[in-house]
């Protein structure tokens, strides 16, 4: 069990998934338990898999498929994964969200999907696998097959939902695919080029050949694969597909991908970036990293300007999330070791503050039917610890300490600093003003008596203006609450904990050879 | 593909099976023939139904004679091997027998409960001026 | 606007031809593809590994079976998904639409439909088992499987078909496909091994570790041939009825 | 006794496709077949009133069959091609479609007619409605043909013997 | 030599096919004439050396694909009658 | 020998296609596409056995032409009955058309 712990990540939820199919025809009742328990079991495997990794002396456990050991064939004959400190850092955050939500959709399931529990659990464990191993895998066809399991099983999920969410499902169908087929040709030519799937081999054979770094294939692959990835990530120009997909999304499924789609694509990102291409060739010879940072910041600028625009709170998470997407990007471009550290962070803490809003409005939506702003007058006094987790989650995207944001944000504009990107740093304070402006709109209509044009509708001394009846006390069931809780409080411990974290993210990042050095050194 | 070849080939201790192969391309050329007129059918003809006829049987038989023809062709000795691969061949002909009418059926069938298609002679005849000066 | 997605597309072609500039010789031994040390060793090894004579068929379903178990699961999630969004449990009657007439079924086509349809079963089932030695495998024998069904719905209609294979038993079928796959990954693992180890079934199997491999092969093409065939017919009978398993194409 | 009719002649296909004759491909083989067998044994040999000797007499005379439509498929294409390069062919094309009706009884019969008809010489099978059979047609002298029965009669020889001796 | 002027014009064949689908207005012709596309595509996988891939669209692209392809058009028409 | 055949034979069947391909181009009725698409079906079949005797291993390509062969009339059966039910729905609205007037 324990040599085998990186196989039963994805074994638990597959295995689930499968049982869930088969029980779920005859009962329909068995499968949340089964996708709880398999969530669990895939929870306790990756915490398992993080200690043995920590513990190992090169912090890092490698399991081959198939028994095809490297002393005995060569590197890539067959499937390797890896677990490095960030593939399971970023995987145990999939995990974990993955627990969460699963504890979290019993009640939604039941009231939007009636009857489909057979087909939800299956899909939902499914993407739980495909996240899981697109962070683990070490084999670059290996990473497109899961990044399949993960967007077929994402399409499954949203389009379960209402008749627009089938609609905007077809927009991400369609980009998707292109995508994930620019990956794969990507892949391809990276085959032609060096001869082998292995992540590690082609980073050896980009290190041992010469000339290969000005060879038009491998500058063509290299462009393809960042396309691909960016498409899936919705960075801002190829972002279309995202916002209708995840607000008409059922809200299980929308906890479920908001938080960790694109920031798992970010996650492959950085793996393309570093471990397989290789800093130099990324960063030094390719005209892509004097191009993607001017991109960045005009993606950050419009889409924070964009969910200004908003008058819904799901719909407005979702531009935010294409925010948060440009300044991940942003941080892997500015070719910084601060950035890297300040991108890695935000991917753990923006997945969790993300799955905190997005909880939040799921409950938000389950007590008032709406998630119109206008609709969320005197929210507080009615359901106070929804809103606290609600506002936890929002106050960590502002960037206000303690909270896991401010520290990954500060990263972030150290590395800008140091890089001397100011217009990177622009970027970044103009969208926190943003947000500020946003969330304490929010406050403003939930907590104080202001209705949606501003004008003060109570008398005072907490009055807003109500009926008895909307104020009452009403929070929303145990199993849904308990996640937001425990997602809130995980955000706050991060926060706390933050230099643990980076330590982590300090040893990962050692090898490479990133311009400015860490200030302990 | 000249005589001179054919004596190589006489001379090179593939005698056995000569006879075989002359027989299979001979199938396979006359195949070649019955399927060029269909091809020419397919674009003369005036409307569906007559290009139906064409695509049909011409489709059919040029397709069965080729098999034959590599079946016999690609016969290398009488061993058991040789001999199931030439039953697998044939097979495909058998199978294409069936098939082929069934789509003619099919197709006609369908085309002739569309009222869009013209079926009677005067019509037939109607439409193949039209079909003319369309193509 | 409807030609702006042809910059795209000339983009993107442009990078395609770009990148052919520097490809190496077609089917030359000397490429990077042909001369690295694992095509080497597939070439070389494929036998000795695991008595496979087809080296495509060693590659997918061992040396890479985890891809191909991932795979078979990506068909699975496609029926899934596609039941997901279109089965309407509704126990109210549907309304028949307008152009949904019954059409007789035609006395050439479902006689030829029962000639050939089980042949065409057959045939799937020599693909499916010969995967080791010709082309073929669970994928493709799935596939016949599946379209076997499908020519029976089309010649008679979807009820008739779904009589034979109910869609309840397809996904009962198409579940069994991953957890035989999946299944016979444990066991090796249960028996020492990896994940996929099947040299470990040697210790349940009277064979060499080779043999092992060999079979062990063959039961992974069976699961990957239950769940395509499962897969194909609930795909083509809930698309074509919209959900509603009655009527329809 | 039909299950086991169709399962031996399944496995005669499995052993043309197979071509190994070994014991594990054998054992594939059987298993397949039974599974096959068992799926789909009611769709061949749809009219299960026949005996066995009147099977294998059917199958005898079929073979003796199979030349002579050959032979007409040959002469179908000979004529398409006629119809196809030359002008005067090409003339003398006048479509249209003939009506009659059928002695057959068994859809197998009427499927084999169909068929035959839609392989011989400037004819192709329409629509079949009950005994009613519509044929497309090329050209005046081929529907005299058609409708003189000569395909019936020999598709009747094989399949309904007995519905011959009562003409 | 001669595997090349059949891939020559197997390739040329493929434009046209890809032209055609995308040429024609009607989406069923439009979804059979994408058979064509694979009929081709298998023969060039055939022809490269890629025998199991070229079985596997054998399979796919005669079998499954326009069925589907046809049966969702099928449903779409739903407008037009209502 | 056997080699120029074939390739002569696999040239000319591809030759030969371009009027096939004229006629789906061209339609004009989407029966003569679907018509000219299932010649193509047939032709199809062939060829892999023509690859495969310029491969030398038909066992191999064989496989596929009997895969053509029994598959080769899904697409039209598939399509014909698409047609026939919306013929038939067109039928039904005239018909109610005639019964509403």
């Amino acid at each position: 069990m324990m040599e085998n712990s990186i196989a039963w990540i994805l074994l638990f939820p597959l295995f689930g998934a499968v049982l869930s199919s088969l029980l779920g025809m005859a009962n329909r009742k068995v499968c949340w338990p089964i996708g709880v328990l398999s969530a669990l079991g895939a929870f306790g495997a990756g915490i398992m898999t993080l200690i043995r990794v920590i513990d190992s002396p090169d912090h890092m456990v490698v399991y081959l498929f198939g028994g095809w050991t490297l002393d005995s064939f060569p590197r890539g004959v067959g499937i390797e994964f890896r677990a490095d400190l960030l593939a399971i850092l970023i995987t145990l955050i999939v995990l974990g969200v993955g627990l969460c939500v699963a504890i979290y959709s019993k009640l939604p399931v039941e009231q939007e999907t009636p009857e489909k529990e057979g087909f939800f659990y299956p899909l939902f464990l499914l993407q739980i696998t495909g996240l899981a191993g697109i962070c683990l895998t070490g084999d670059a066809f290996n990473l497109y097959v899961l990044i399949e399991v993960a967007a077929l099983t994402g399409y499954g999920l949203i389009a379960m939902g209402s008749k627009r969410a089938a609609a905007a499902t077809f927009n991400y169908v369609i980009l998707g695919t292109i995508g994930a087929s620019l990956y794969l040709l990507g892949v391809g030519y990276l085959y032609i080029k060096t001869g082998t799937l292995n992540m590690v081999g082609i980073n050896e054979f980009i290190g041992a050949t010469e000339g290969l770094k000005e060879s038009p294939t491998m500058q063509v692959a290299f462009v393809l694969i960042c396309l691909g990835i960016l498409i899936k990530m919705a960075f801002f120009p190829l972002h279309a597909w995202l916002p209708n997909a995840y607000c008409h999304a059922p809200t299980a499924t929308s906890c479920l991908l908001a938080p960790l789609v694109t920031k798992v694509m970010i996650y492959v990102m950085i793996r393309m970036v570093l471990t397989v291409f290789g800093v130099d060739f990324s960063f030094e010879s390719t005209l892509w990293s004097s191009v993607l940072p001017w991109l960045v910041v005009i993606a950050i600028v419009s889409a924070a300007v964009m969910a200004l625009a908003q008058r819904e709170i799901k719909r407005m998470l979702t531009y935010l999330i294409v925010a948060e997407v440009g300044y991940m990007v942003g941080g892997v471009w500015i070719y910084n070791y601060y950035g890297m550290v300040g991108s890695i962070f935000h991917i753990i803490s923006d997945a969790c503050m993300t799955l905190c809003l997005f909880l939040g409005a799921g409950l938000i939506l389950r007590k008032c039917k709406t998630t119109r702003f206008d609709g969320l007058r005197g929210l507080f006094s009615k359901m106070p610890l929804t809103m606290t987790g609600f506002f936890v989650g929002g106050f960590s995207i502002i960037g206000l300490p303690p909270t896991c944001g401010f520290f990954s944000k500060w990263y972030l504009i150290t590395g800008a600093m140091v890089a001397e990107r100011w217009e990177y740093m622009v970027a970044l304070l103009f969208s926190t003003m943003v947000m500020v402006v946003l969330f304490f709109r929010l406050i403003e209509r939930i907590h104080l008596a202001v209705n949606e044009s501003g004008e003060n509708l109570g008398k005072g001394h907490g009055d807003l203006g109500l009926t008895k009846e909307q104020t009452r006390f009403s929070e929303g069931p145990l199993t849904m609450l308990v996640p937001l809780l425990s997602a809130a409080a995980v955000v706050l411990a991060i926060g706390i904990y933050n230099q643990e974290f980076v330590d982590l993210i300090e040893i990962f990042l050692d090898p490479f050879d990133l311009p400015g050095e860490p200030l302990s050194k | 593909m000249s005589m001179i070849d054919f004596q190589v080939i006489a001379a090179s201790g593939e005698v056995s099976l000569f006879p075989l192969h002359l027989l299979g391309m001979f199938f396979g050329s006359l195949g070649l023939v019955f399927f060029l007129g269909a091809a020419v059918g397919l674009i003369r003809f005036p409307d569906f139904y007559t290009r139906m006829h064409a695509a049909g049987k011409g489709d059919t038989l040029s397709t069965m004679l080729m098999l034959t023809g590599f079946g016999l062709v690609t016969m290398e000795d009488f061993s058991l091997g040789s001999w199931l691969l030439f039953v697998k061949i044939m097979g495909v002909v058998l199978f294409i027998f069936i098939a082929s009418p069934t789509v003619s059926h099919v197709l006609m069938r369908a085309a002739s409960e569309d009222d869009e298609m013209p079926l009677t002679e005067a019509d037939g005849k109607k439409s193949s001026n039209k079909g003319k000066k369309r193509n | 606007m409807k030609n702006t997605s042809l910059i795209p597309v000339v983009l993107v072609g442009f990078l395609l031809f770009y990148a052919s500039t520097d490809f190496p010789e077609w089917g030359d031994p000397q490429s990077p593809a042909s001369s690295s040390p694992v095509s080497s060793h597939f070439i070389a090894k494929t036998g000795v590994d695991t008595e496979v004579p087809n080296m495509v068929t060693a590659v997918l379903a061992d040396y890479r079976g985890f891809d191909t178990m991932l795979e078979t699961v990506v068909v699975f999630i496609a029926g899934m998904a596609v039941l997901a969004i279109l089965r309407n449990f509704s126990r109210k009657k549907p309304v028949k639409r307008g152009h949904e007439v019954s059409v007789e079924p035609d006395l050439i086509v479902t006689n030829t439909v029962r000639l050939v349809v089980p042949v065409i079963q057959i045939f799937s089932f020599y693909v499916l088992a010969h995967g080791h030695v010709s082309p073929g495998g669970g994928f493709q024998g799935g596939v016949l499987m599946g379209a076997s069904f499908i020519l029976i719905a089309l010649s008679w209609d979807l009820e008739r078909a779904l009589t034979r294979f109910p869609i309840n038993r397809c996904m009962v079928v198409a579940a069994l496909g991953i957890l035989l796959y999946a299944g016979i990954g444990v066991l090796s693992m249960a028996l020492g091994g990896e994940f996929l180890d099947y040299a470990e079934l040697e210790k349940v199997l009277p064979v060499s570790r080779e043999m092992a491999r060999y079979h062990a092969m063959l039961g992974v093409e069976i699961g990957v041939g239950f769940t395509v065939t499962a897969i194909m017919f609930a795909l083509y009978a809930n698309l074509s009825s919209r959900g509603r398993l009655e009527g329809g194409l | 006794m039909y299950p086991v009719a169709v399962f031996l002649l399944l496995f005669l296909n499995w052993v043309v496709l197979s071509g190994k004759f070994d014991a594990f491909h054998l054992g594939l083989g059987v298993v397949s077949c039974l599974i096959v067998t068992y799926l789909s044994h009611d769709l061949l040999y749809h009219d299960r009133k026949k005996g066995l000797e009147r099977r294998l007499l059917e199958a005898w005379s079929f073979l003796r069959y199979l030349p002579w439509i050959i032979w007409e498929v040959v002469k179908a294409n000979l004529h398409v091609f006629k119809l196809a390069m030359t002008k005067e062919g090409y003339e003398e094309m006048s479509p249209r479609v003939v009506t009659f009706e059928t002695y057959l009884k068994t859809d197998f019969a009427k499927f084999v007619l169909a068929n035959s008809i839609t392989l011989t010489p400037g004819t192709i099978t329409m629509l079949i409605r009950g005994d009613v059979f519509h044929v497309h047609t090329m050209s005046q002298f081929l529907e005299d043909d058609l409708l003189t029965g000569a395909i019936e009669r020999k598709v009747a020889e094989v399949f309904e013997p007995e519905s011959l001796k009562k003409t | 030599m001669g595997l090349e002027i059949i891939n020559t014009l197997i390739l040329l064949l493929l434009v046209v096919a890809a032209l055609v689908a995308l040429r024609v207005k009607d989406l069923i012709t439009a979804s059979v004439v994408f058979g064509v596309y694979s009929f081709l595509m298998c023969l060039l996988w055939a022809e490269m050396g890629a025998v199991d891939v070229a079985f596997t669209e054998a399979t796919v692209g005669a079998g499954i694909s326009t069925v589907v392809l046809v049966a969702t058009i099928f449903n779409l028409k739903r407008k037009s009658s209502d | 020998m056997i080699e120029y055949f074939a390739i002569v034979m696999g040239a000319a069947l591809l030759v030969l296609m371009i009027p096939v391909f004229y006629r789906i181009w061209v339609g004009p009725t989407s029966y003569d596409r679907i018509l000219g698409v299932n010649v193509i079906g047939t032709k199809t079949a062939v060829l892999l056995v023509v690859i495969g005797t310029l491969y030398d291993r038909v066992d191999m390509f064989v496989d596929f032409a009997i895969a053509y062969a029994l598959l080769s009339f899904v697409t039209a059966i598939v399509v014909s009955r698409y047609l026939n039910r919306t013929i038939s729905q067109k039928e039904m609205e005239t018909r109610e058309k005639k019964a509403g007037t």
